[in-house]
């Protein structure tokens, strides 16, 4: 049971019961017209195009989707701050807050846009460009549901590492040609991060791989018939550490520590581009809050609700923690979090991948 | 990567008021670091030299924004010294109160600042904050203003103590000393915390003692020094309280060496409380000429005023001559030295600001630290850039 | 003038008309204001935001100058970083505003004779708010900001101050 | 040791300096600008390790530049008065022997412009680089407010 089949239906109601009759009716009405008439109810009737049509709607909704979920996010985790720090969060800009996100959209749409003269001009524009084009690019192998997902790929756990660990390439260009000193050094650090990072993230999944035998999300969400987090539970710690380090969060907001490199890597990034690369960090948190669920508390899969419902109660009970985590802890020094990095997730994933293997191969798990 | 000069500052969010640190880096490592002060340097010693005895007490104030009270207690001392005053027990006790809560409220702006700076610990820092306005409604109480209260009168206070404080005060004191549990809680079971600070910015004793190191800073080195205990003044000999001291002199030590300090403040002051002495709040100075009083005829109510405002006249000549006073500021060892030519006005004072010392051991601290670990250093030593620049 | 020209002028009108509404209400709703903490006004922020929750009506503090839309002048400014303040200054992006909070920031203050202040931030960048008091209380800081909210709302064509 | 024993010292050490007890715990002692180093040394090797100030002051006839010394066994505090020519002032630097006295003497130079020779890093400390005048010194005037 999932929302994929009510909007599926729509659509086709949409097009079998008003799109058609309607340029049925227009070609009638207008005789000239009528071979671009016949041509597109042809085309509405050809599975092929229908196909094109639902993936494009798809792709719509989910961008329609994403840009809501920010704002809730945003307002939500500003709200969460408020109560953390004993006070109230946005209250007066619409009905609780809700409307401050929209306020600093706005502001931020008429905000100068400032390119440093000894700037690199092309790369610091690439940066917030890269970032986000990125952040949207995983979303794309990211399911939902058995239905909303735009690609159904086979290596989609690749796929979405893959544009998820782009981003700091991004991030490292635009420090870099931002030609100011706190950017460079928050870049340099990102780079740092992103290297030592990726290799026990990546390595805290392949557990999960090999226990769903497949690098398919779907697959995986599939096979999970009981949690892998009960499985899993280094390969969960591991994976949860390095996909917050990965998406650049407190605590390991280390390439953009406030109080150390001003605003890092963003520094010199001022109206909507800064406001782009704020989206994309959001949008990241989501890749990483949606993989810990897939992967791990097994997607949708729940009695009673709608699929989507249910990998929602998950997502947010995970963004939650991730709030929490992110009131919770100090930001860590660079070198103490590559030591955490190198020295004692990867050890703790490959330990992981061993037991895992010595399982699977044992047999116990059918 | 090449070595390169970094300017943290003036315009920072690390640094509490504006200066400059320059420090060279290689990669992430501190080579060194040259401090450039001045940015605020209002030049209150020679603002002093233009302003009488008097108008000098909110000038006092404003030195050290997150203590005024001690520096203008600091300031009333001195002239007292100078002049040889009997200030009334009373009022000796009310100054000693207001001094340490005071200290209670510095120190509360350095765990805000080591939230701040350890990595934006959040909740920690308003919580700082939020305690500190306990202690800020207490001083609106006492002198109605939150900071900068133009309190001590030279020879006394500006009132007494209003009724309701002694109840309110133990109230928040309570508050405080259970918030501190929580605070404790916060940091010192946060892994990330105490990897941040135990090793770091560690500075050995004998270059505190070599470069003028003063105050909770020198005592998280592990030297027993505090100038309450070693050369009371006010009334600090009437209470039992303990010096907390630190083994490493690292960061860590500084922190728990000023969250213990919290407690005992308190607890000076809670004996302040039970022990104060009743009598008179200021006493008359002496030896002083009534220049030009205006008085409006038949203004009623001004016969109050004068009673109200401490008895003191509006210009005070002291003699010629000098005194130099220490006092135990939240921050270490500040002192005044005035010298009087027996005019109404200062003829030089100097102020010791302990910052300035501390700063300028930055050095020994920097060496082997990380960029990050700048913004932890500078609060480690609660840094306060209006006193440096005075 | 020729027809061009005043088509334009008024295109650009019309749209002010939708536009500055709508732009007004983010921009009053959401201002940041840059960390710079000059002295003890400075220490009254922490109240603002944390006691008196300034994040209610979206006003919040941020590091880096090309982040920010307000300058609150905490403080005295003195010969020495006279030239870096305006350099902080010009680093903000447009449409940008300075409160100056303090006596200190509106004439010198208890400093007003000093050798080394400069009285009055306004001889050295425009202030559309000033904020007496020596420190201003939270609340009237608060309502400085109001001030300065309703000081946004008037604001004509805004739209085109900010464009390349 | 006491205050009078530690002046006792010093008299019999140098006899020209003048050393006054105003109170007690309190030492006060003038010495020329010669032997200012030794004196220094001696007191550093008395025990007083804290420096705890630097104070300038323009006196009318010379400079006088007064060094706050602190012992923490002793709790004895000691002012150390020299005297400094307006013309060219120049004193030795007591910086090898107290090494926090690095910034006291660079507030001092800005304050006063008073040389202290040794020093390794004579600028100035609070004013900015390009400033004319030493704003202490009494013939510095505050500017006039309108």
């Amino acid at each position: 049971m999932n929302l994929y089949g009510v909007v599926l239906w729509l659509l086709t109601a949409i097009i079998n019961s008003i799109a058609i009759p309607i340029i049925a009716w227009l070609g009638n009405l207008l005789w000239f017209i009528r071979p671009v008439t016949d041509f597109a109810i042809a085309l509405l009737k050809n599975d092929a195009f229908l196909n094109f049509v639902v993936v494009f709607a798809e792709a719509f909704i989910i961008l329609i989707y994403i840009a809501l979920f920010i704002i809730i996010l945003l307002w939500f985790e500003r709200k969460m701050w408020g109560r953390f720090q004993d006070r109230r969060g946005p209250m007066h800009v619409g009905y609780a807050g809700l409307l401050q996100i929209f306020a600093d959209m706005m502001k931020i749409f008429g905000k100068e846009d400032i390119i440093p003269k000894k700037a690199d001009k092309l790369l610091f524009t690439l940066c917030p460009i890269i970032v986000t084009a990125t952040a949207f690019l995983a979303l794309v192998a990211l399911p939902m549901s058995d239905g909303f997902v735009i690609a159904r790929l086979d290596g989609g756990l690749l796929f979405v590492f893959a544009a998820f660990s782009l981003a700091p390439l991004g991030v490292f260009i635009g420090g870099w040609g931002a030609n100011n000193k706190y950017t460079l050094q928050g870049a340099l650090r990102g780079a740092a991060q992103m290297i030592s990072y990726e290799v026990p993230l990546l390595f805290s999944v392949l557990g999960v791989v090999m226990l769903a035998g497949s690098f398919n999300i779907m697959d995986i969400v599939h096979r999970q018939t009981i949690w892998y987090a009960l499985l899993q539970p280094i390969g969960l710690f591991v994976f949860f550490t390095a996909a917050t380090a990965e998406i650049e969060r407190p605590p390991f907001d280390i390439p953009e520590a406030e109080s150390e490199l001003v605003a890092g890597w963003q520094t010199e990034y001022a109206g909507m581009k800064y406001g782009i690369c704020w989206v994309a960090e959001w949008i990241r948190m989501y890749v990483g809050a949606a993989l810990v669920v897939l992967l791990f508390f097994g997607g949708w899969n729940g009695p009673w609700l709608p699929q989507e419902i249910w990998f929602q109660i998950k997502l947010w009970i995970i963004l939650i923690f991730m709030i929490w985590v992110r009131q919770s802890f100090p930001r860590p020094r660079i070198d103490q979090l590559l030591n955490l990095g190198w020295k004692r997730l990867l050890p703790l994933s490959i330990v992981n991948i061993v037991l895992t293997i010595g399982i699977v191969a044992s047999g116990w798990l059918g | 990567m090449a070595e390169m000069w970094i300017n943290m500052g003036p315009q920072h969010p690390a640094t509490h008021g504006l200066w400059d640190l320059r420090i060279k880096v290689d990669g992430d490592m501190i080579l060194d670091a040259d401090p450039q002060i001045g940015y605020i340097h209002r030049g209150i010693e020679k603002l002093g030299e233009n302003r009488n005895y008097t108008q000098f007490i909110p000038l006092a104030d404003r030195t050290g924004y997150a203590s005024p009270m001690t520096w203008a207690i600091l300031y009333v001392l001195t002239v007292e010294e100078l002049m040889d005053i009997k200030v009334p027990p009373r009022a000796t006790y009310i100054r000693t109160i207001a001094f340490e809560l005071q200290r209670m409220a510095s120190h509360l702006l350095f765990v805000y600042g080591m939230a701040e700076n350890v990595g934006a610990m959040w909740p920690p820092l308003v919580y700082a904050y939020r305690e500190r306005e306990l202690l800020l409604d207490l001083f609106q109480i006492l002198t109605g203003a939150r900071f900068h209260f133009n309190y001590p009168r030279i020879g006394g206070v500006k009132w007494d103590i209003p009724q309701t404080f002694e109840a309110q005060t133990k109230k928040a004191l309570d508050v405080i000393e259970s918030k501190l549990k929580e605070y404790e809680r916060m940091f010192d079971e946060s892994e990330i915390f105490l990897m941040r600070t135990k090793g770091v910015a560690v500075l050995r004793k004998e270059d505190a003692i070599r470069m003028g190191v003063t105050g909770p800073t020198l005592r998280a080195c592990g030297v027993k020094e505090d100038l309450r205990k070693s050369e009371p003044y006010m009334c600090y000999s009437d209470f039992d309280f303990g010096i907390p001291t630190g083994k490493n002199g690292d960061l860590y030590d500084r922190w728990v060496v000023r969250i213990a300090e919290i407690r005992e403040s308190a607890k000076i002051v809670r004996q302040a409380l039970d022990r104060i002495p009743g009598g008179a709040v200021a006493t008359k100075v002496p030896a002083a000429v009534v220049k030009s009083v205006t008085v409006l005829d038949g203004e009623t109510g001004y016969e109050d005023l004068c009673v109200i405002m401490a008895k003191v006249p509006k210009v005070i000549k002291p003699p010629p001559g000098e005194a130099y006073v220490r006092v135990e500021d939240s921050r270490g060892e500040s002192a005044m030295y005035i010298i009087s030519d027996g005019t109404e006005r200062p003829y030089r004072i100097k102020i010791r600001s302990p910052i300035f010392c501390t700063l300028s051991a930055l050095k020994y601290m920097m060496r082997g630290a990380r960029v990050a670990d700048v913004p932890p250093i500078m609060e480690g030593i609660d840094i306060l850039l209006s006193e440096v620049d005075r | 003038m020729d027809v061009t020209t005043l088509l334009i002028g008024k295109a650009r009108n019309v749209i002010d008309y939708f536009a500055d509404p709508v732009f007004n209400w983010g921009r009053r709703n959401s201002i940041w204001m840059l960390h710079l903490g000059i002295k003890c006004c400075a220490l009254e922020w922490g109240p603002f935001i944390a006691r008196f929750d300034a994040e209610r009506f979206g006003i919040g503090p941020r590091a880096s100058p090309r982040h920010c839309d307000l300058m609150i002048v905490a403080g005295p400014i003195t010969h020495k970083f006279a030239p870096k303040f305006k350099m902080l200054y010009e680093q903000m992006p447009e449409p940008k505003w300075v409160i100056a909070m303090g006596d200190c920031a509106i004439s010198g203050g208890p400093f007003f004779d000093s050798y080394n202040i400069i009285r009055g931030v306004d001889k050295l960048v425009p202030v559309d708010v000033y904020v007496p008091g020596c420190p201003p209380r939270p609340e009237t800081m608060l309502d400085g900001m109001f001030k300065l909210q309703e000081l946004i709302k008037k604001r004509k064509g805004g739209y085109y101050t900010c464009g390349p | 040791m006491s205050a009078e024993e530690v002046a006792g010292e010093m008299k019999k050490k140098f006899p020209e300096a003048d050393v006054r007890i105003p109170r007690a715990s309190r030492l006060t002692a003038s010495v020329k600008k010669e032997v200012l180093l030794d004196v220094c040394s001696f007191l550093k090797d008395a025990g007083f390790d804290h420096l705890s100030s630097i104070a300038g002051v323009d006196r009318a006839e010379n400079f006088e530049v007064a060094y706050f010394l602190w012992s923490y066994e002793k709790k004895i505090l000691v002012t150390l008065k020299t005297a400094v020519q307006k013309e060219n002032p120049r004193i030795q630097s007591v910086i090898k022997i107290w090494e926090g006295a690095n910034w006291h003497e660079r507030e001092a130079y800005d304050m006063f412009g008073i040389v202290f020779e040794g020093h390794p890093d004579l600028r100035r400390l609070l004013m900015p680089e390009d400033f004319v005048g030493h704003p202490l010194r009494k013939d510095f005037k505050l500017p006039e407010v309108e």
